[in-house]
């Protein structure tokens, strides 16, 4: 490795070098150290509620099965015979007793081991360990309120450890009743031609791009009786709160203020999940339940959501210089019909591939991404100072440590973790400078 | 006008009503490559339903399950409202996937006609190839078929008003950065 | 049905007759995007050759050559048994290249009529614009243009019946993994 | 010729006209695509303009600029003799960017006629888009939409003469290492 | 060079390592120490029948043009101008009485000589040695019954010595007459997104696949009066055998069983390779002539066949993750008119882009490449353990080491001698271990 | 760097390794050494006559703003923000008065400094050093006659240092009037797949290739009345000169011979260039305004232009395989109408991605890149000997060092600074170097 990871992210500094979005060295490393090492989402329960239902995903670029087994529990390996290589499902999602290779006909059960060996007898002289030669599986997946997690690392620390103090957040999205959240059938799913990474740090950190990035969209759902710096998108950064994990997750919103959400989904869905859902009042508390608005969400490295719009995503990485969005729409599970509708609608309207918001920062990432083709232009920093040294972790509602919500603290969060894990720093390590920025902030 | 000059085994629809349509149908697509949105609107009728739902890779049985349904998510599910929102969007001067705007061609095929439940409705079935010519150097292509739904109207400008529209792209993972375009 | 409306120095084929040529051909690309395979079979003659020819790369005075001929090697040469063997395997189930199902969206254009040998044959010259999607990322155009000799045929569903077609792609190498469609 | 049927808001153009000049637009690309170059110069007036102006990237504000004037340079800015020239060119047997030739696809779509400024003179707008193979890798599309004004003329082996052609391709950047071909 | 190439390929144990397919390091030492060194298929005599008939090819990546000298024989020489490298002759075939380029006109007569230079007195001073600046002539080309072979290495083996013990079964398909063979006229040529290896390794040792992954092609060309699994393919693998050589060629056959090819090509031409001929008969015996049946071979590295079937067809590498086919279909020359154009159709129709067989290999090859851009995927090795260590050597039909016909004993003996040459082994060291297995197994 | 790109030129021999065209190492260093360090043309005053006027264009692959600022002299810029490395401005042309980043809304001023930050006080605290952060400027932007350049390495000898000896040979094109030159509204741009020194060598050096790769132009243009070797294309070099700088620039012309411009442009343009303007008589003499014809030339490193025929041009790197011409018609400004409409329609037809010699230039570099994936195709040197030890430096006309017209002198001169630049020579090795040849020469 000719590049030193770790000093291409200054987070004391607040800069970030530009390589990092388009080395293919650097690549090769995060696939190995981070995309091989971190806890990634596979799907949502809903997704494969009966025996034998299955999706195809991607950890890093390797594919992978999910699979509802039948004691109900979920099953994850590589979607890749250990014959000859073949994909063994090219669907994106179905209902299978079993995999049967189109190559050779090797077959594999809904837990990915080897089960049927066409001719095992006769040309294998039945000395093939089928033990042995099982689909290479996901050694930890766990299930978190219905979504289902998954890492190549059989070392990584547990699910919980892992989202740590980022949990409270998630939780606002993920555990508002005790019925829980379901996805909405269909998923939007496109190619950026984008680092993984712009995709990421924005959902994480990013609340001060909308305003500008996104003027078009906020305009043209703002009725005309409401001021968009006051109502919609107030400018002033003390009205919203930002979060940051030393894991390398981060959140941001408003708090009683930054409407938005009337406008993208509807009044009912506003009402819903801004107070009108007395369960998730008793379960989160009111700062989450009521007062939190707009917020953008990543849960490091690459699964991001907006709580109340209720988009979620996966930013695969395809190359350096590409990625794909998987993109779905939550529900809880007891909304209302009519908030459920709403949702469906406006979630899609807005935040897909031909949403009003997210074709703009289509248009952004990507021709960041073709700047950073010149010499010049992979040799200056970029700045990621926004709020740098401002941070508190002793605020009355928002536990961890925060900051206004125009910042990028968070960003400097990810890309620390980022680096800290690319460069191949071990589990020990990280989760040792977790604690002890906890005990420092704490 | 939909009255038919002889019987045919192929379809029932006659010449004219055919050239009718098919001008109706390329005067919509010259209004989009124009960026002539404000007169495109007005080619859809008030309880216009647009729609173009998802689309998953699925093996043969279940086929069934390829597209989003009508109560799952789409890539649009628009109103007249809603199609209007987003022609103020792209006339804001600040829709960056629309700034500087981006060259579309509509290349309309194969249309076939069909009779619609009611007298005045006809069902319009055509193939669409939207080229579209990005900065300098995206390309993209969006290819599929789009069921309409055009109902005569006498108020209408050009005689005929889209009552709704279905549109069925051929591809499960949009090869595209976005989709600031209508088909 | 070939009586023509007035002498024109462009074309002698009335616009009725033009009008039910390409609905006929626009059916025939609607059975084959929508995979009903036995209808599009039943559109082709009990004698009909299905031909494509490979083509190579020839400088100027040797592109005669260019095309194979009939007595060398083709990518279709089938009868329609063949073609029939062909729709047998796809629905097979386990034509790997087609399951999961590939998405086509066969564009008929610039069709062109004239007379045949018989008073009921016509030639039927067409350009084709085939877009597959494959999977969720495999993009593959196939273009050329096609030589159709149409039967006029009683029996026939809709009057005509193809019995003789000829392919000519303009790819020399087959810039695809395969070729399990039809054009 | 011009006459028509009966008035409609979509078009006046009787489906018999546009029936004519579709076809007199496809026979022009046959000739084309078959390389018949002499006679495709012959569907041209002598006094043809046959333009491609230049395109570049602007703003929706500065819109009117996108394309090169007509006082300023062009893809094509060529009377008759210049299109000879052409055609000599590649007659010579020396010009290696069609030795070996390409091959060339041009399919016409949305063909909209407009009665010109002389009752004997139409102007007809279409989409185009030319596919071409070269050597075994080389893929171009060339997309855009054409403004011909059509001229009657007894003279005219097919009736009409193409006395202007504009061309306004849907790139700015040429994404092809050249164009050796015509639109 | 970083990685051990020899070290990636285990014969013993029966397992290769994957980056093999993918790896673009790997992929430039294997255009240098594979495609540079080995004899590699150009042409068939019947291309170039006359003077000045020439086709274009490739050896690796290089492209050579193939010519009929005035005096009947075949040069073969770089389609690149010394001056300024431009491609002399952009056709795939035609009849030329010299080779001028299109960039300054240098001249190259039907040998590759540099003959003419534009204004070699004016500008040149007649200075230029026009006998040193010829195209880059192909060291060694040899012919075999008709088939023209070409390498780029003055120090290879002679091509008799290159195929080696394999001679004996390429016979059954080059020399079954005194006429000998043609090609019919026309060719199929495609890209195939996938490492050349997965095809030429196939046609090598893989009739294990055809059940399988030719399912659908089987079942539509089978009559519904026989039974698939008993007579067309029987599962039976002691009914056929497989051979490998330690030169890299390999193939398999069924003996007197798998009547699959009258159902491909139609009775006739199976009549004909089955036993029909006479002259073939008293050449090759009764073992090749009459009883094989269903045949794939593949002549190291990248030349690969069907004998029967009698399609013929060159892996042209185009970087580690694509491939070009060029496949023709052979006939007897003195093969009756009704089987040559029953071979014509039939084998077109089953292996061509469009074919009904070879459809299905697309499909495998391309999913096979796209997975391994995975870092899980490329780390586990694949599995070519059949048949492993039950070879014998002293069939009486077949000579050589030989298998059951469902095996990966040719595919270990192909990715052995892929390995070697890959990694640099020196021709002494190459033969010597030939030679040391033929007398270990002699 | 593996490579010694030093020694892939051998200028004494007149040889060049064809790698340095396709390998990526190469490439880079080509960017950082080459395009990061030379004088680059950006474009001509006439494009921006107005404060605000700004075009967008590259140096290497680096993208930079070029604008008319209120005191009339020109800024030139990245156009990049500095803060996530956004585009700033994504058009071709146009007219603004400031620069507003569409992703986080930072606005630079028409100098490229940053003046506004959204929440600099909220967001920021005001903490952020704003002249910090304005956008990378290049640090040497001049104007010689209208042509504006621009080097991003400060240590850059003076763009007339840089120009040096060329000098002479670029007024005939640039300095013929007091009025001086305009560029024609509209610009031919297309991307060609190859290297881009293909063509900046053809340029400078080859006049040689003329008559063969533009014959079918050259005959399609020539009047029936005319003998094309005798008066249109001479084939005798004595006709003409060649001049190749220590620099790296170069150009060839006919004297007295060679009337091709009257057949590209027309009579008109041809008289009022060859004579027919007093005022370029008077400031350059007879041998330059009147004797010069059908001239080619390169001013190192991509910056190309044909007196005469008026064409002038950039040909941008886009990666070792690929490159983007840009090119445009210079007009003198004084010039009579109808010699400026001939020259508009003149060039355009035959200088142009359409054009009448344009198409079979790609037709030719296209292929010479393709052949180069070869392995044995990368290892045989290109031939570049052409006029070897036949220059001289004593022409009566034309001073500094040239030979006869058909020659590649000028080619060894542009690689030969082509391998001391990529190679990492330091300005002062570069220009001592120049000055030790001219002392030799002189
Ligand atoms: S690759 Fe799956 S069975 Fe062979
Ligand atoms: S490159 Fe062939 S003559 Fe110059
Ligand atoms: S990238 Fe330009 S303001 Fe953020
Ligand atoms: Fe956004
Ligand atoms: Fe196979
Ligand atoms: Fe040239």
């Amino acid at each position: 490795m000719v590049v030193d990871i770790r000093g291409l992210v200054d987070a004391k500094q607040g800069t970030v070098d530009p390589r990092i979005y388009h080395d293919e060295e650097i690549y090769q490393q995060e696939l190995k150290n981070v995309f091989a090492r971190c806890w990634l989402f596979l799907a949502h329960d809903s997704q494969i509620p009966n025996p034998g239902d299955y999706v195809t995903t991607y950890m890093g670029e390797d594919p992978v099965l999910v699979v509802r087994k039948r004691d109900g529990s979920v099953g994850v390996f590589m979607n890749q015979c250990r014959h000859r290589g073949m994909r063994l499902c090219r669907a994106d999602a179905g209902s299978a007793k079993s995999f049967s290779c189109s190559y050779h006909g090797w077959t594999y059960d809904l837990s990915g081991n080897l089960v049927g060996v066409p001719s095992e007898d006769d040309a294998y002289r039945n000395e093939i360990n089928k033990a042995e030669w099982g689909a290479v599986k996901v050694p930890q997946v766990d299930n978190y309120r219905g979504f289902i997690f998954g890492t190549w690392d059989p070392s990584a620390p547990p699910l919980l450890d892992y989202i740590g103090d980022f949990r409270f957040y998630f939780d606002a999205f993920a555990d508002r009743t005790e019925a829980g959240t379901e996805l909405i059938g269909g998923a939007h799913r496109w190619v950026f031609p984008a680092n993984w990474k712009f995709a990421a740090e924005q959902f994480c950190s990013d609340m001060y791009h909308a305003p500008i990035s996104h003027a078009s969209a906020v305009l043209a759902l703002t009725p005309d009786d409401q001021d968009v710096d006051e109502e919609v998108f107030p400018m002033d950064g003390t009205k919203g709160r930002q979060f940051s994990s030393e894991l390398g997750h981060g959140t941001g919103f408003f708090v009683e203020s930054g409407d938005v959400l009337a406008n993208i989904v509807g009044q009912k869905p506003a009402d819903w999940f801004q107070g009108g859902n007395p369960e998730a009042i008793g379960r989160l508390g009111d700062a989450r339940a009521e007062r939190m608005r707009g917020a953008h969400a990543t849960l490091f490295p690459n699964f991001s959501f907006l709580p109340g719009i209720n988009t979620l995503r996966i930013w695969h990485p395809k190359g350096p210089n590409e990625m794909e969005v998987w993109a779905w729409t939550l529900v809880d599970k007891n909304a209302p019909a009519d908030v459920r509708e709403a949702q469906r609608i406006g979630t899609g309207r807005t935040f897909s591939v031909a949403g009003l918001f997210e074709q703009d920062d289509g248009e952004n990432w990507s021709e960041i991404q073709r700047v950073l083709r010149g010499h010049i232009a992979r040799r200056s920093s970029f700045n990621v100072q926004m709020g740098l040294g401002h941070e508190w972790d002793d605020d009355p509602d928002f536990p961890g440590k925060v900051n206004r919500v125009y910042c990028e603290m968070a960003a400097r969060g990810f890309y620390k973790r980022w680096a800290d894990m690319a460069s191949g720093m071990s589990w020990d390590e990280l989760m040792a400078s977790v604690r002890k920025a906890v005990e420092v902030s704490g | 006008m939909t009255a038919q000059l002889e019987s045919s085994p192929v379809t029932s629809v006659d010449v004219e009503l055919q050239h009718q349509i098919e001008q109706f149908l390329y005067l919509e697509a010259r209004f989009l490559d124009e960026r002539r949105f404000e007169e495109w609107l007005d080619l859809f009728s008030d309880d216009v339903h647009y729609w173009m739902p998802t689309r998953t890779v699925r093996y043969e049985r279940e086929l069934d399950k390829e597209f989003s349904a009508s109560n799952e998510v789409a890539h649009f599910d628009e109103n007249k409202r809603a199609l209007e929102e987003r022609v103020t969007r792209i006339r804001s001067g600040m829709a960056w996937a629309e700034e500087p705007p981006s060259r579309t061609r509509h290349m309309v095929h194969n249309v076939i006609i069909e009779l619609g439940d009611s007298p005045s409705e006809l069902l319009v079935r055509s193939n669409i190839l939207l080229y579209r010519g990005r900065l300098d150097r995206d390309v993209d292509f969006f290819v599929g078929f789009r069921e309409d739904v055009l109902r005569q109207s006498e108020d209408a400008d050009y005689g005929w008003l889209i009552a709704r529209r279905s549109i069925f792209l051929d591809q499960t993972l949009i090869l595209a950065k976005n989709m600031s375009i209508f088909l």
